[in-house]
Formats: structure tokens, C-alpha cells, sequence
């Protein structure tokens, strides 16, 4: 962290990649080295923090003002690292939603751009929710992972395969599914291939 | 707005304020963004809010009062609120409400700043949802709303927060548009 | 259990939460429906305004889930006994299903009730759905809150707490363990001017309140406001946050 | 978040339609069905030509089979939704209409536009009737502050259109109060 450097300007860098995330609505590439330089950052506040307190420099001293300031940049630069965290996993938990509850689907499309710590949060989030569901709803009646967007559409959708799932096995028998070609079948059984792209609702 | 891990929060709080130093303070003269090592005493330094409170609550310097809240302003929002451009007050994007809470909150007499703020917010209002409910029903392209340019010059004096307001109300007749469309195609 | 049966059950057991009596699905060539001896129904589920179904219920707590800022008390008993009868529905529905000799009145019947298994089955998941977004969101306010907790569920609670733990496990693995001793934890209490590190309910926030009897509304900061019965009022939630749990109020 | 971000501001018109299905409404069956057990409770028999009262998601879709005719509710005429406008037009508060009337009237003149008297006429009196309320909607913005606003014979839609903006403007109005 050089001198010249003001405070808080990595900080802002990592908000705003936050907000830029937030405006696209999708997922960027974990920044590491904007994190490990931000916490460098925070050591080099603390060691000038701890050398002036070793100095005697307290309420009255006339660095105290310097020691204040800085102390209050440590606690914002702490407070933009832990924002820029939550928004990802907020995000990652939207994913975990739109592909119904597909932790392996997320991994798919989203490993590249996560954190090794992001990945095993998603796990756990993943296993949590089963957790959750086992307790309340064993049978899993209401469906806990499919869309809560479109209400009362009817029982039965045309559907065309847009990525060939291979043959799936539904309450009305098997569906050998062909590229390209079109279906009509019980929403229930094939809402989760919509939510994760294999179909497309027509 | 004030949640701990709310990102606009933390970005509405990265807008700087002028500060007049009553103190001179050792090498931390970057804090401004300007080049020189130490803050001198009357020098004006630009903060963070977020710093801004700092700095003044504990009596190191003054906050100058910005002209988007001087006397100039002040009687032109008395006149006619919806006349003046509040983003060109605090820049495009800039929040002048969050700005003027800041100094709110460091005033000893608040209630005139909040009858401004409010006062102000509640009279542009009316015109915010108008021209979002209108202006949607023409579709962006037909950019000249109700009353033409000056409708036009409203949207561009919009603040941050007012903007924001503008997208809701827009996202709202959007949705009602698509629900009203959608079923006359969804059910036939 | 042969479908007719499986429709008697049904038919009895609906009488049970409802008042009116309602022949099975007659299969075809079977014997006349049962004669309507009605039954009495035992005692509603729950406390529910007078004319109210359960569905008509979880529909009312459904809305005000979805319109309250704050979590409001759970409903298992109602839910539970909900997604009983659509697990019942779906069953009946999937037994005469598979059976090819359905006339065509028969198909449209298994029709209409797959597609209100499907309505309900939304309800539910929306409502549930819901509770859950504010348990991640609110979960360490939860856990740090005795009298929030009475108002959720055993696996709500726990979920709560899980919750908590691997976003904690998160932030210190990726952030914390690598800051200074005097930031390492995720409960500071600065002297500066900053929101608090835990997350709470904006309980302050409006919602459209409509008044199912006439009833008085209490604002944070004392007042009063009359709500006439039907009256339809753009007020803080806080103000109405007991009207709602009593059932005096609707959010809408 | 286990809700996605376009149900955290506000309830949508597809759940709003959903509720308003579940209405009770007359028809003429098509189709003899005997009483049935359903989880929202027990309708029926049908017997083709008596009348029955079944909800509306159940009328629509044996409407779409052509399985039944849905009568019109006794506000669904020209008459009366002639009467409301000019009241609409003339008073300053909101008239009296059913809670979900806009919902109920979509989905009756999208699916059983045949069961009623002159749909078109119908069609261009709620399309009135919206425009006369929503301005009337944006007035009482005017006197918003942030503690309460009546509103009442505003309907489910209505209600659900201006939702995000009124609450928003109201948590920005109650924060720009001094001490908030």
C-alpha cells in the first residue's frame, strides 16, 4: 500500500465491481488479488495503528486525530470486503433457485467464476435446504425447488428441446427427447428441465 | 438503505463532502485525493461521507456547506421544485437527498434541512410517477413525454433516488402492460 | 386401496373440513354413489374467521407472508394439514390415472383436480418460500432473538441456524482469519456512525393494510388511527404487526 | 435468496389471478360430473342444464374444453360499469368495485368472451375506468406522508401497480426526517 494511495480506493474498486455484478445480474469472476491486496492493506493500517499506540499516542496526543482516522478506513474497508462476499452469495443462492435446486448445474456454469470457499458455501447451502425439506416435507408434495413465478399455468406444456437431456424417466413413462423436436407434456414432470435450459417453453 | 451489507448503501456513502481542517493532521494529506503529504490547518479537503462524520463530529473540521444546499438553490426549490436539476446539482447518479441527510444529520438545527429535503421530494413526486407511468406507455423511443422537452429535462434532472423511483414506477406499469397482453394471448 | 375406496376415503375426509358432503368419484358400472348421510364435522383445523376454508386461510397468511417486511407466526398445523390433502389428491389422482378404462366425464374430473393439486401445490411453495428468504436473510437476528423464534417453526429454527453458520464459516475463512485481532469478528459495535453487522426486519416499512373488522392501528410513535371495517390504509407495518397475527387485519 | 428478485418488492399479477380464481362463479355445465371432493372444498353434481356454482379456475377450464357457458356476474354489464364510470368521472373518492375486479373481468373476457353481453363495450368502459382510477391513484400521492394514507376502495391491482413506488417513496420520506 503505497502512501500516495488514498484510503478506501481499493475498497471502492471492490464495491463497485459489486454494483456492476448486481446491475448485469450476473455472477463475475471472484477477485482475489483486489481481496489479498485489501487485506494487506488492513495489516499495514494495523501495524501503523499498533506502532503510534506503542508511542503513547492517545486522546489529546496530536496524532490521536491520525490513529481515529485510521482506525475508522479499517472498519470500512472491512465492512466493503464482507458487502462484496454477501452479494456473491446472494447471487449464488438465486442460481441454487433458478436451477431448481441443481447444486451440480450451478457448478457447472458458475465454477470458473467462483472462490474454493464459495464452492463448498453453495455445498453447504445446498444440503441445508435438504435438510429443511426432509423435515418439513419428506415427500417433497409441494415441489420446494420448482419456479414460484408463474403460478396456474395448466397441467400440460409444449416444450422444445433446446440441449438434449437423453431419455428421462416421467409419471406418464419414459421421453426419449430428440433435438429440436417439440413436446406436450405434464408441466411437473419436466419444470425442472425448463428452469435449467435443457427445454424451452413454447 | 442503511444495511450493513447494502452496496448502494456503501456507494451513497463514498460521495465526497468539502471539509475545512481546524487542525493540521500528519501525512494523511491523500485522504482527499490531492497530492500533498499533510493536512494543514484551514486547509478544505473533499471526504467520503462516511468520513465526513468522523472528521466533524469529533470537532477536527467544519463541513462547508455545498452549494447544492446554499441559498441559491434553497429559494429556487421554494419557487418550483420541478424546475431545477437536482443531478446537476450532485452529478449524474449522485444522491442529492442522501447528501442532504448527511448534513442533516451533522446541523444542529435539523428540522429546517428536513423540511427542504421533504418538502422538495413530495411536490416532484407527482411529476416522477406521471412521466413514468406516460413514458412507458410511449416506450423509450418515445423519448418527448407529456410537455415535450421540458419533460425531457425533468427526466435528465432526476437525482439518484428519484431515478430509482422512476424504474419502479416503470417496472410497475410494465408489469401490469405484460399481464394485460400476456392474457389475451396466454389463455385463447 | 382400490380407487373407489381411495375416493371414499377422500370424500369422508374432506366432509371433515368442510361442511357440505360430496359422493366419491363413482366408478363406471359400479354401484349408486352413497346415500348423503351426512356426517358431522369434527372441529375446524385452527381458529379461521368464521366462512373461512383452510385453503381460503393459507391464502389470507400466503398475502400477508408476502407483503409484511417482519416473519410472521407460523401456520404448521394449517400447512401441514394442506399438504396432507394434496398428497391425498395426487395419490387418487395418480390410481385412476393409470386405470384405461376412465370415461371421458372421468378424464375431465382427474383434469380439474391435477389442476387444482398444481394451484395449491404454488401456495404452498410461495408461502414456504417466502418464510425461508426471510430466514436467510434475518438469520443471525433470529438466532439472537428468543421471542422471534416463538413465532417460527423447529425447522425453520434450525435452518436459521445453519444458516448462520456457513455464512459465518464464509466470512472467515475468506475475509476474517486474515484481518488483524482487533477486526476479526462479525460483532462489532464501532463508535462511528454505521448500520449494526446484523441484519433486521425494516419493520417500519409500509404495507396496504386492510381492516377484516373495525380495529385501532398503534403507530411506533403512539398515535392512533381508526380502521373502519373494509377500510383499506398505506401505514407502517409496525402499526399493524399485532392486527395481523389476531387476524383483525389482512395485508393486501 | 430463495425468493427471486422480482418477487422481493412486490406480489405479481399472475399470484393476484390465482387468488381471484378462486372465486365462485355460475355456469351452465356441458358435461354431467358427479359432486366431487377437491381440496378447496366440494362442488358439483353437474347436471346439463341446471346451473351450478363452481370457482372460476374450474369454469375456465372446462370453458376451454367448451365443456360449460359462465354466466356473467351481475357487475359484469354495460349497465353497471356505465353507472361506475360516471360516478368514477364525478366524485373525488374512489367508487365501490368489487376487490378484484380486474383480474376476474381479464380472465372472464379472455376465455368466455361469447358468455357476455357486448365484450368490446365491456373492454373500453374498464379500460376507462382504469385511467380515471389511476390518476386518482398518482393524486393521492400529493398528500403522502410518511406516516398513513387511506386509500380504501382501491382494487387488488390497483393497489399492486402503485405498491413499489408508494412504499419506496414513504421509507425515503420517513428517512429524510430529522433523527430518523
Amino acid at each position: 500500500m503505497t502512501s500516495d494511495e488514498s484510503y478506501g480506493a481499493l475498497a471502492n474498486q471492490l464495491v463497485l465491481q459489486s454494483k456492476l455484478s448486481m446491475d448485469l445480474g450476473k455472477l463475475l469472476p471472484y477477485d482475489g488479488p483486489l481481496v489479498r491486496s485489501m487485506l494487506q492493506e488492513q495489516k499495514d493500517l494495523d501495524r501503523k495503528v499498533q506502532q503510534m499506540e506503542g508511542n503513547g499516542v492517545k486522546v489529546g496526543h496530536s496524532s490521536w486525530p491520525a490513529l481515529v482516522i485510521l482506525v475508522r478506513v479499517m472498519h470500512q474497508n472491512k465492512r466493503c470486503l464482507l458487502a462484496y462476499h454477501k452479494q456473491r452469495l446472494d447471487l449464488l443462492q438465486a442460481a441454487y433457485w433458478d436451477a431448481g435446486g441443481a447444486v451440480g448445474h450451478v457448478l457447472e456454469n458458475q465454477r470458473g467464476n467462483m472462490s474454493y470457499e464459495e464452492i463448498r458455501y453453495l455445498q453447504g447451502y445446498g444440503e441445508s435446504v435438504l435438510i429443511y425439506r426432509e423435515q418439513v416435507d419428506p415427500q417433497d408434495v409441494m415441489s420446494l425447488t420448482m419456479g414460484v413465478e408463474n403460478p396456474g399455468r395448466g397441467p400440460m406444456v409444449t416444450v422444445e428441446v433446446e440441449i438434449c437431456p437423453g431419455p428421462i424417466y416421467t409419471e406418464s413413462g419414459m421421453v426419449d427427447f430428440k433435438p429440436g423436436r417439440r413436446y406436450i407434456l405434464r408441466r411437473a414432470d419436466i419444470e425442472h428441465l425448463i428452469l435449467q435450459g435443457y427445454l424451452r417453453e413454447l | 438503505m442503511d444495511d450493513y451489507f447494502s452496496i448502494d448503501a456503501i456507494l451513497a456513502e463514498n460521495q465526497r463532502v468539502g471539509c475545512r481542517f481546524k487542525i493540521d493532521i500528519a501525512d494523511m494529506g491523500h485522504l482527499g485525493g490531492g497530492g500533498e503529504r499533510d493536512i494543514t490547518r484551514s486547509n478544505t479537503l473533499q471526504l467520503p461521507i462516511w468520513l465526513v462524520y468522523t472528521v466533524v463530529l469529533s470537532d477536527w473540521a467544519d463541513m462547508i456547506m455545498p452549494p447544492a444546499f446554499g441559498s441559491k438553490v434553497r429559494n429556487a426549490l421554494k419557487a418550483d421544485p420541478c424546475s431545477v436539476r437536482l443531478s446537476g446539482l450532485v452529478g449524474a447518479g449522485g444522491l442529492w437527498y442522501v447528501f442532504g441527510k448527511t448534513i442533516m444529520e451533522i446541523l444542529d438545527k435539523k428540522q429546517e434541512m428536513s423540511d427542504l429535503l421533504t418538502n422538495t421530494f413530495r411536490k416532484r413526486l407527482v411529476q416522477v410517477i406521471d412521466q413514468a407511468q406516460h413514458f412507458n406507455a410511449l416506450g423509450p423511443a418515445g423519448g418527448v413525454g407529456p410537455g415535450g422537452d421540458s419533460a425531457q429535462s425533468f427526466r435528465e434532472g432526476l437525482d439518484g433516488t428519484e431515478r430509482e423511483l422512476f424504474a419502479l414506477a416503470q417496472e410497475g406499469a410494465k408489469r401490469m402492460k405484460r399481464w394485460y397482453e400476456e392474457s389475451d394471448r396466454g389463455r385463447r | 386401496m382400490s380407487s373407489v375406496a381411495s375416493w371414499e376415503a377422500e370424500y369422508l375426509r374432506s366432509k371433515e373440513s368442510n361442511a357440505t358432503s360430496a359422493p366419491s368419484f363413482s366408478h363406471r358400472g359400479l354401484s349408486a354413489p352413497l346415500e348423503d348421510d351426512l356426517l358431522i364435522p369434527d372441529v375446524q383445523l385452527g381458529e379461521p374467521l368464521p366462512e373461512e376454508t383452510p385453503l381460503e386461510q393459507l391464502t389470507r397468511h400466503w398475502m400477508n407472508e408476502r407483503h409484511a417486511p417482519d416473519i410472521l407466526p407460523a401456520q404448521d398445523v394449517l400447512l401441514g394439514s394442506i399438504l396432507d390433502h394434496i398428497r391425498r389428491q395426487s395419490d387418487t389422482i395418480q390410481l385412476l390415472r393409470g386405470d384405461p378404462s376412465t370415461s371421458e366425464e372421468e378424464h375431465i374430473r382427474i383434469m380439474l383436480a391435477q389442476t387444482e393439486v398444481e394451484r395449491v401445490q404454488f401456495v404452498v411453495r410461495s408461502y414456504v418460500r417466502t418464510r425461508l428468504y426471510k430466514i436467510e436473510k434475518y438469520a443471525r437476528y433470529i438466532i439472537a432473538n428468543e421471542d422471534v423464534q416463538t413465532r417460527i417453526t423447529t425447522a425453520e429454527r434450525d435452518f436459521a441456524s445453519r444458516h448462520a453458520n456457513i455464512m459465518d464459516r464464509h466470512f472467515y475463512s475468506s475475509v476474517l482469519q486474515s484481518l488483524p485481532e482487533s477486526q476479526a469478528g462479525l460483532d462489532d459495535t464501532p463508535h462511528f456512525i454505521m448500520p449494526p453487522m446484523v441484519t433486521e426486519p425494516e419493520t417500519t416499512r409500509a404495507v396496504f393494510a386492510h381492516a377484516l373488522k373495525r380495529t385501532i392501528a398503534r403507530t411506533p410513535e403512539g398515535k392512533t388511527i381508526d380502521l373502519p371495517k373494509g377500510s383499506l390504509t398505506l401505514l407502517s407495518y409496525a402499526a399493524v404487526a399485532d392486527l395481523v397475527a389476531a387476524g383483525e387485519v389482512e395485508l393486501v | 435468496m430463495s425468493l427471486p428478485h422480482t418477487l422481493r418488492a412486490s406480489v405479481t399479477p399472475p399470484e393476484l389471478e390465482l387468488i381471484a380464481c378462486q372465486q365462485l362463479v355460475d355456469i351452465v355445465p356441458l358435461i354431467a360430473m358427479e359432486k366431487t371432493a377437491f381440496i378447496s372444498g366440494a362442488y358439483g353434481p353437474l347436471r346439463p342444464p341446471h346451473k351450478a356454482r363452481i370457482p372460476l379456475w374450474m369454469a375456465v377450464t372446462l370453458k376451454q374444453k367448451k365443456k360449460c357457458h359462465i354466466l356473467a356476474p351481475e357487475w359484469l354489464t354495460v349497465e353497471y360499469l356505465q353507472l361506475k364510470l360516471t360516478q368514477e368521472t364525478t366524485q373525488a373518492e374512489f367508487t365501490k368495485l368489487p376487490f378484484r375486479f380486474a383480474e376476474l373481468s381479464r380472465v372472464m373476457l379472455d376465455v368466455a368472451s361469447d358468455d357476455l353481453q357486448n365484450p368490446d363495450k365491456l373492454r373500453s368502459l374498464l379500460q376507462d375506468l382504469r385511467e380515471a382510477r389511476q390518476a386518482k391513484a398518482r393524486a393521492g400521492l400529493e398528500n403522502l406522508e410518511h406516516s398513513a394514507l387511506g386509500l380504501s376502495n382501491l382494487s387488488a391491482m390497483e393497489i399492486n401497480e402503485i405498491r413499489p413506488f408508494f412504499i419506496e417513496a414513504m421509507a425515503i420520506l420517513g428517512r429524510l426526517q430529522p433523527g430518523a
